[in-house]
């Protein structure tokens, strides 16, 4: 099997941190996120269910309570993890998904915060996923709070971030602090240049690991099941892939 | 255009309130020139959750005065270029919700009650820019602060859904945002794909998924009245077409040049 | 009895708090005798919003400490005798309720937040005899009191429906307390008449009337399991059933001797 | 046709107290509000849409959301009448529901509240209707109040008490002063009879009319369609009347 694709390695590691959980929301232009959860739940086969819901998507939709069912089950502890994106995070991982500029009249305006004012508080694990990591993206500090990254003491909380995943490394949020650590680094990225493409400070070891690429039996169940799966709800990111991989293999072919 | 479509939007005065649905909940599409057309202004939308394509139109027609939402977009096919350009020109008010505020305050409207507390927003810019938005110390408990969302209470609802019966019945399956929407609202005007013969009350299969005619003022046929949107269980999103509004709406003579050509179901070629 | 019977009926605990449907909306009577057999006592039950057959039951067979209601009562078969003898002797501590909040407590623990508003109940002496309950002033508006009904958490939520599909998800139809019950209880146990092959969410029509396995711990099929009381679609009320129990059990030797030959399902003559 | 049943009289008289409602809910086990709301539509058929909501009723049930629709109704101000029993009615129109003696361990214990606590608020027109009418029932001041009257000025209140009928009499509620006023008193009964029986002081004329009987056209209509249509939700009531009837009919031949 030729080696994982850059975002064979997101999804892996998406998959890796939803580790343990019973029910996972993925928005709904979310292909990855959505990759990353249908591996766990194929990874997870014949031991414990994992449930996945995909906003606005029928096909992975268990609700039958119109759209306000998703929030409620979150406030009824019952959604363990949920993605967060942002044209902004900053480095106390409050999330701007409103817009640059001085508020109301922005800039740039963006959608707006959608759930995350409230999901952002109430699922214990918020995975911030953004691929592109640039200065832009990962700043000091965001124009427009959407969603805080902590709370004062008192205020209740029962979740918040955990993890940021950008296209280039993983970090791992520590709430006391509060701050991003830099958790391991994707194959083809250094220090520096992490270094240089994000706004924020961040602790890291001196010598940061790689994130680890998945092994044999992850990437086929990867490229077989779940790539089938995927390409239900996304046909359009399931063919992209379908076409890099074999590239992949035509390159790989004459070795 | 139908006349039944033309006399529903009449019901709809200017510096009214309207409640739309998100994009795959039903939006009545077929609605939108008919509003258009009728050209009462200075509205005030309530999006449930969320925008889309409709609430971009009626921005660019100049409808609009206030925005109250979570979000505005049009999903795959990127920003929503008119509401985009109106926030930035400082032309619309925008009241910045989220999602489940949005669902507490049609419920609160629902319940006949003044307000709903909600969990999460301490901390938010959200909450900060909303001065009609309350925190309260939860009597309950000691140091717990909690935020409190006024009733949301629309004047009129308006959505799309796949039948109705000839009592004004409307079958809405899962999609209980519409219900929600109904309830709070003081009218509810319904654009359906069909409408049936037999009562939807009359078996408790279809009465399950039903809104009673209680909460519905005037239904209209409008056969693939969601289009460009899809409509659950009837017909997919037409993405094709929302790119090419994206595109062409990118300036307001685009969008006019767009909307000039927009009937709001899709016409057979 | 069924087995899975008693294995749902071991997952009460002493002093748990159980919710439990009104008698039209689907009452598991198929459970009482296996929660009896069982004797978890102690328990707190929730009427939603009203209590009947079931309540007076559990009170009888000596389970029950408190009783959260807005009613007790057989309907046409007059007064629940066991209940109102439990009140008269102070045997089980009694929290009179008005339907409607009994809803809101739910709908509370439904949104996760700690209370919901409601209107009326001021002056009344329900409100003064529920310390438990609180009055504030609306922070909208000036001097307006407003009644704050805690969150109703149930430990357990029993009721029984017409069907179930094999992953767990169960057809409620417009008995929608019925859902609100199961997303406010911990875990929620079901009996039904079927189980049928085909999942319940696979079309719109029968996920319009579905409530998701999500909620669900636990099915077991119970044909005719409401009975006495009848289940809407499926078959009536069995009153002369009732009438006798009311007759019967006027005296707790009466009722002991009733019980005795209960099974909880109608028995094929 | 022969003259109208005492229990004619009585469902006359609340389709009358219903004129102009367009919305009306009554209890399970009401059968005489029932046919009222029935002969209101009836009289006020291809003028006036009047939907009847039968609460734990399949047939008579228009609401999809479960039994707390009835009551977010009544609070959207869609309920514009409802009926209201009671074990005790005070004077000030106070309703108790739940027993005799002291709260909570009561000697007579009734079922309980139900909804009046709600409703007495927020449904505009309250008709209490108790058949009984004796000291017993209607007493100077009741046990419990499982819902008051009146309200003090500043709380929210869009309903109330508009009128008490009983077997004996009909009284209207005036909540400024508050208490009742005879308005008419049933045939067959007389005003030193309702004085014996009514615990609480009320005011009257000095000569109370009579509660009129109904005209042919009402009569006729109530004793085809209406009673037609109540058979299919009471049939045990719909049978003793038509046998009642019956007996009037044989009893009036001879003459």
């Amino acid at each position: 099997m030729s080696a994982a694709l850059p975002r064979e390695i997101l999804i892996c590691t998406i998959a890796r941190l939803l580790d343990g959980v019973r029910h996972v929301a993925v928005g709904a232009s979310s292909p990855m996120p959505a990759a990353g959860a249908m591996l766990r739940r194929a990874l997870d086969d014949g031991q414990r269910p994992v449930r996945l819901s995909i906003l606005g998507s029928v096909e992975h939709n268990f609700f039958t309570n119109g759209s306000a069912e998703l929030f409620d089950s979150a406030g009824q502890g019952r959604l363990d993890a949920f993605f967060l994106g942002g044209g902004q995070i900053d480095g106390q991982a409050n999330v701007n998904l409103v817009g640059v500029g001085d508020y109301p009249q922005v800039k740039v305006r963006w959608p707006g915060s959608f759930g995350s004012a409230y999901l952002y508080f109430t699922v214990p694990r918020v995975i911030l996923f953004r691929e592109e990591h640039s200065p832009r993206v990962l700043v000091d500090k965001v124009d427009f709070i959407s969603a805080p990254g902590t709370s004062a003491p008192g205020v209740y909380r029962t979740g918040g971030p955990v993890a940021l995943l950008t296209g280039k490394a993983l970090f791992r949020f520590d709430k006391a602090r509060p701050g991003f650590t830099l958790e391991s680094v994707h194959p083809g990225h250094d220090l520096d240049e992490i270094r240089a493409a994000t706004g924020f400070a961040f602790d890291h070891a001196e010598t940061p690991a790689a994130t680890p690429a998945p092994d044999t039996a992850t990437l086929s169940l990867l490229r077989g099941r779940v790539l089938d799966e995927l390409a239900e709800t996304y046909p359009a990111f399931a063919a992209e892939w379908r076409s890099d991989l074999a590239a992949l293999t035509r390159e790989g072919s004459p070795a | 255009m139908a006349q039944d479509l033309r006399d529903m939007a009449r019901r709809v005065t200017p510096g009214m309130s309207l409640a739309l649905p998100v994009d795959y909940a039903g939006v009545s599409m077929a609605m939108t020139r008919p509003l258009i057309e009728h050209g009462a202004g200075g509205l005030h939308l309530v999006c449930v959750p969320t925008g889309g394509l409709q609430v971009d139109m009626l921005i660019g027609a100049g409808l609009v005065a206030t925005v109250e939402t979570s979000a505005v977009s049009l999903g795959e096919a990127g920003g929503a270029p008119r509401f985009n350009d109106a926030v930035r020109q400082g032309d619309i008010r925008i009241l910045d919700a989220t999602c489940p505020a949005i669902h507490a305050g049609l419920m609160a409207a629902q319940k006949g009650v003044p307000f709903l507390p909600i969990r999460g927003l301490i901390g938010s810019d959200v909450l900060a820019n909303r001065p009609d938005w309350r925190v309260i110390d939860n009597p309950f408990a000691a140091s717990d602060p909690v935020a409190l969302i006024p009733a949301i209470r629309p004047d009129v609802a308006i959505f799309h859904a796949p039948m109705a019966d000839r009592e004004g019945n409307v079958w809405i399956g899962r999609r209980r945002e519409l219900a929600a929407m109904a309830y709070a609202a003081s009218e509810t005007l319904v654009t359906v794909e069909r409408i049936v013969d037999r009562s939807l009350l009359a078996d408790e299969m279809t009465a399950a998924g039903t809104l009673p005619a209680l909460y519905v003022s005037a239904v209209a046929q409008a056969p693939r009245g969601a289009w460009p949107y899809g409509l659950w269980g009837e017909y997919a999103s037409d993405t094709d077409e929302l790119m090419r509004y994206a595109a062409a709406a990118r300036t307001a003579k685009g969008f006019a040049e767009y909307m000039a050509g927009f009937v709001g179901q899709e016409v057979p070629a």
